[in-house]
């Protein structure tokens, strides 16, 4: 039997998969297709400490193997969190992490210290870098001082697993990267999406009620893999890849780049059972492999 | 419950330049239980750039022989793929999906489709007279050949038709049709399916004379199950999923 | 009959379709498939100051609907550049570019003013922004001194029209689009490919020899377009637009979001006609809107 | 002269697990003159996610039915998408491309084929017969069902054969069987394509004979037409393209 197991610093997950935030709900809209118990963790949607609307539609459009979004953190905020969705999920027996957004610094902290009460979050998934909303979100995860500034501010009141989540729309990642890690993150996730726009040339007017939005898919997946790379050599603490992942092979090449775990977004979407499906396909490999432990991979990139 | 399943495709049959009806078989598996108004996600297969799943509504079902029907107007790159798929071939869906259109309370209904939004009223119409309640339409398209599948509607029901060229039935819109220009309509229930700025004219039309008024969105979707919250609509409890509150709403309830 | 003629500052064009440097060779090579003469102009190969040989094989690897590249600018240099290649090439009744490239400020400078000198040659297009070299290109391209220092200097020595083709691996294009105005460009062009990586998972290795390479292709078009639209919305100069054009409606869509002309580049090796079937589809386009000039698209994007 | 052209895909016909040969017909336009050795640019039709063209060999030319033929291993993406093409559909081709085979000075010649390597060499050893040259084969695979298209090298000449597994004919690589093992081999010109280590080792036996080594090479190409410079190869003047100075090119200008 291969081990399939790893540790994203104090979180032990069965398996490598998680699913990436807003893109499985609270898990309970896949619960017909697959066990959610399976999984290695789920990242639930991004949370704000008060609720939001999100944008208008439409806030999506299909686009070269990829998809723009522009949902704008739509969430009941963290009190209805706590009280109405956390009771439902908290009984799955895998890594729930709450994906936490906001637009000022305080925002972050006053949410992520009401999360740091639930007994069964383990962790959160900072959430730097979303550029679907225009009052901030991003903008903290574009300069090392903001980075930096919102990861330590949060370290002070969140006791638990802090993973904080890059933005791939910077000139130098590894910089914003080492911030981050000095501001006291246990680890790193990356890739949010890279700023896009799509344009109807019937109507001229932009897709998306909000012009640009966000891009994910396999189409952005090179440009993941070169920057978990990238941070997986610049920082100490573990990284967790995303960006295009659609099966096992995917997540096998992020791995070797660096990634200790890996996150599945958009493919869900096209295959509600996709996350299963890529850790059988991981622990074939191993066994195809002869590799005993998953953690063999990790960064096992061969550059000579 | 959702499922997910491959469906054999026996047939593909042109209805005209830009209609097709596949018809999909279960094999290997029992179909499951289905409402009027539902649709499926359905993939692509062997695509280049169709990327996400194509929502299409249930256009019929046949416990029976274990089938289900799709209406697809070929538009873009997705429902053209559809249209040029193989019989034989498998086509992969994500079904039941979405609250469906529910029964009247009284029996005199009205059904309006326009364009690709007349596909979930032939089930509807079929369920409709299941209940006891005799489903009659009213179907809206630019010209004569627009009209397609009348002889499956009209096994159901009476069916009048409105073309823009007035080539076939009434000239104009659905809402020129002379049994929606009395002042006293004589049903009491209308569902619509069709584009937004039709739906609309109708609900108006509903307001105005008290009539209840079920729609069907036709939102873009990226995943059809709740998870992406792309498909959103304005209610009056805010913005609401297409996929999973919807399609069919009560039209009071919109805020559109 | 539509006119499908545009000016870029000086440079006038019989139409807005020109070819990416380093995808379409000299413009010989597609001879056999497309009269070149109907092209609105071609930007041929980087050419830097002195003959390189590029990176080692392999240079490129396929990905979800793009591709990426390390040519790493293997050219002839100027020099023979001038005396084998432009004779033969400066008969072609259409607009011949040449993209410059250079690891130093002084290469540039030298290579420009050679070029100066060429009378069929009424550009170049400056390339700031190659991520295959590692002695330069892409760090003048990312930083706003830098990307102003190189203009300026090439400026100084060249006296006909100034492309500059900026990086999409930034923060802030918008920002490096003025440096690079203020500069003395007379106009500017992006996308340059996006910073991507393969991973072989077979061998564990990376595919290509540099390790990371260039992305283009239709996967990128989403992040292109909205470049080019924060990038025309920021400068005075016209724009030209590219990453991913593979059809009329890809090129109306970025000449709608503000560029004057467009380039395609990748869509090349597909189709090695598309530049010609993209000039028929923008003339159709235009018959059926019933719009005289493809200059009334430029920036028509409806915001409102 | 480089053509762009829809050829009628009128059989394709699976040799083994992983092994196919598409015999496409020119319609409409004529055979322009091909030589063996020369590749063409394939579009793989409707498979996402496969962007680019494939380059393959042409494997055989018949010009008075006015076909060619692919043979074609199925190793990924691309290949396996091409297998799966139905007979009748269309295949779009940019040919003929790259720098031939040419003629050997005298007639005592080697023909060395590993894995999908043999494909140029039907066309090659049929274009040797008509000018007066007995082609001689060596084909190497990895067990007795790797051979393949076997009685069409025959009708052509002699074929030796080895295997890994030693299913069939010699155990071993090419370079084990008893026609190579001679230290006074009976042929002068070695014609090659298979991996580059099994063409790297016949390379070097051929230098210490003496004897004349055209070696194919299957480098990764994007463009294949000489515009990209992705496919390279070293050689004694720097890097060249693979695509037109190749893909054939005498081992001694190699720097491999
Ligand atoms: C719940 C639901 C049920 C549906 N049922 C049916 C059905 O039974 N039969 C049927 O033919 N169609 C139906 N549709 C519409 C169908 O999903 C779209 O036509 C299809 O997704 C278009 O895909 P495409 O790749 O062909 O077009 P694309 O290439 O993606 O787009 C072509 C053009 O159509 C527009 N378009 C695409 N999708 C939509 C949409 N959902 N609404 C409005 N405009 C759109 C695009 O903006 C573009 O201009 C339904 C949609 C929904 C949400
Ligand atoms: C001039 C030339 C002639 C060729 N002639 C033939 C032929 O007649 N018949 C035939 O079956 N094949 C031939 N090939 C090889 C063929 O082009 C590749 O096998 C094909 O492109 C693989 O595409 P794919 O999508 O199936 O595989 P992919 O999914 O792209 O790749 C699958 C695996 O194969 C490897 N691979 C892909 N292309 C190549 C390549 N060119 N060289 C080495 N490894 C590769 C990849 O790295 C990967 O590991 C030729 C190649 C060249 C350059
Ligand atoms: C519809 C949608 C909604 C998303 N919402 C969030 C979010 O709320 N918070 C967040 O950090 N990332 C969000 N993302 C980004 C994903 O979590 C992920 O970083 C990105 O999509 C890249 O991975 P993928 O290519 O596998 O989808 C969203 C992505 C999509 C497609
Ligand atoms: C093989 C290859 C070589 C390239 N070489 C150059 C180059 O020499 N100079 C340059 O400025 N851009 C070069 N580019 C970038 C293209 O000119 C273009 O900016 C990019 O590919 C995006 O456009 P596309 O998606 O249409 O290809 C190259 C691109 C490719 C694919
Ligand atoms: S389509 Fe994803 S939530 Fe409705
Ligand atoms: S494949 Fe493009 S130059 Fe050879």
């Amino acid at each position: 039997m291969v081990d399939l197991s790893v540790e994203i610093g104090s979180l032990k997950l069965k398996n490598p998969v998680l699913t990436a935030s807003g893109t499985y709900g609270y898990g309970r809209e896949y619960e017909d297709f697959v066990n959610i118990d399976d999984l290695g963790g789920i990242v639930v949607k991004g949370t704000t400490l008060k609720p939001r609307e999100g944008n208008d539609y439409p806030r999506m459009a299909e686009t070269p193997m990829g998809m723009l979004n522009a949902v704008g953190l739509q969430n009941v905020g963290v009190d209805r969190f706590i009280s109405e969705i956390y009771p439902k999920i908290r009984k799955y027996n895998t890594s729930i992490l709450v994906n936490v957004s906001g637009s000022t610094i305080d925002d972050y902290v006053e949410t992520a210290s009401k999360i740091n009460d639930l007994d069964d979050i383990p962790g959160i998934e900072l959430n730097i870098s979303c550029p679907n909303v225009k009052e901030g979100g991003m903008a903290f995860g574009v300069s090392c001082a903001s980075a930096e500034a919102v990861t330590t501010a949060v370290r002070k009141v969140y006791s638990k697993h802090l993973m904080v989540k890059l933005s791939p729309n910077v000139t130098d990642i590894a910089e914003i990267a080492r911030s981050v890690e000095s501001g006291g993150a246990d680890s790193l996730s990356l890739i949010n999406t890279l700023l896009g726009m799509a344009i109807d040339a019937k109507t001229r007017r932009p897709v998306l009620s909000t012009i640009t939005g966000g891009l994910s898919g396999p189409a952005v997946k090179p440009v993941a893999l070169r920057m978990v790379w990238q941070v997986a050599c610049a920082v100490k603490v573990p990284v967790v890849g995303m960006g295009g992942i659609s099966n096992a092979t995917d997540a096998i090449e992020f791995m070797l780049a660096g990634a200790t775990a890996i996150q599945i977004g958009t493919a869900n979407f096209v295959d509600p059972q996709v996350t299963v499906k890529v850790i059988e396909g991981v622990k074939n490999y191993l066994e195809e492999n002869n590799i005993a432990s998953i953690r063999e991979l990790i960064g096992a990139l061969r550059c000579d | 419950m959702k499922y997910i399943h491959d469906f054999r495709i026996v047939s593909n049959q042109r209805q005209n330049y830009e209609y097709i009806v596949l018809t999909l078989r279960a094999e290997g598996f029992e179909l499951p239980e289905m409402l009027p108004g539902q649709f499926a996600e359905v993939r692509v297969p062997n695509e280049s750039s169709v990327y996400l799943r194509r929502p299409l509504s249930i256009h019929d079902v046949d416990y029976e022989r274990q089938e289900i029907k799709l209406l697809i107007q070929e538009v873009g790159k997705g429902t053209k793929g559809l249209g040029s798929l193989p019989e034989g071939s498998l086509l992969n869906l994500i079904y039941p999906l979405g609250k469906p259109y529910t029964l009247p309370e009284s029996n005199e209904v009205l059904l309006i489709g326009g364009g690709c939004g007349v596909a979930p009223l032939l089930f509807l119409g079929r369920y409709l007279k299941n209940h006891g309640i005799q489903p009659r339409y009213l179907i809206g398209a630019r010209n004569a050949e627009g009209l397609v599948r009348l002889e499956a509607y009209r096994e159901l029901g009476e069916v009048n038709v409105t073309t823009e060229d007035g080539s076939v039935g009434t000239k104009g819109y659905v809402i020129h049709h002379p049994v929606m220009r009395t002042e006293t309509p004589d049903f009491r229930h209308i569902y619509t399916c069709g584009p937004d700025p039709m739906m609309k004219v109708i609900a108006k039309y509903a307001d105005r004379h008290g009539l209840s008024c079920q729609v069907s969105l036709e939102n873009l979707m990226a995943c059809g199950i709740g998870a992406c919250l792309c498909c959103v609509t304005k209610t009056k409890d805010g913005n609401k999923c297409v996929c999973t509150e919807g399609p069919v709403f009560d039209s009071k309830y919109l805020q559109w």
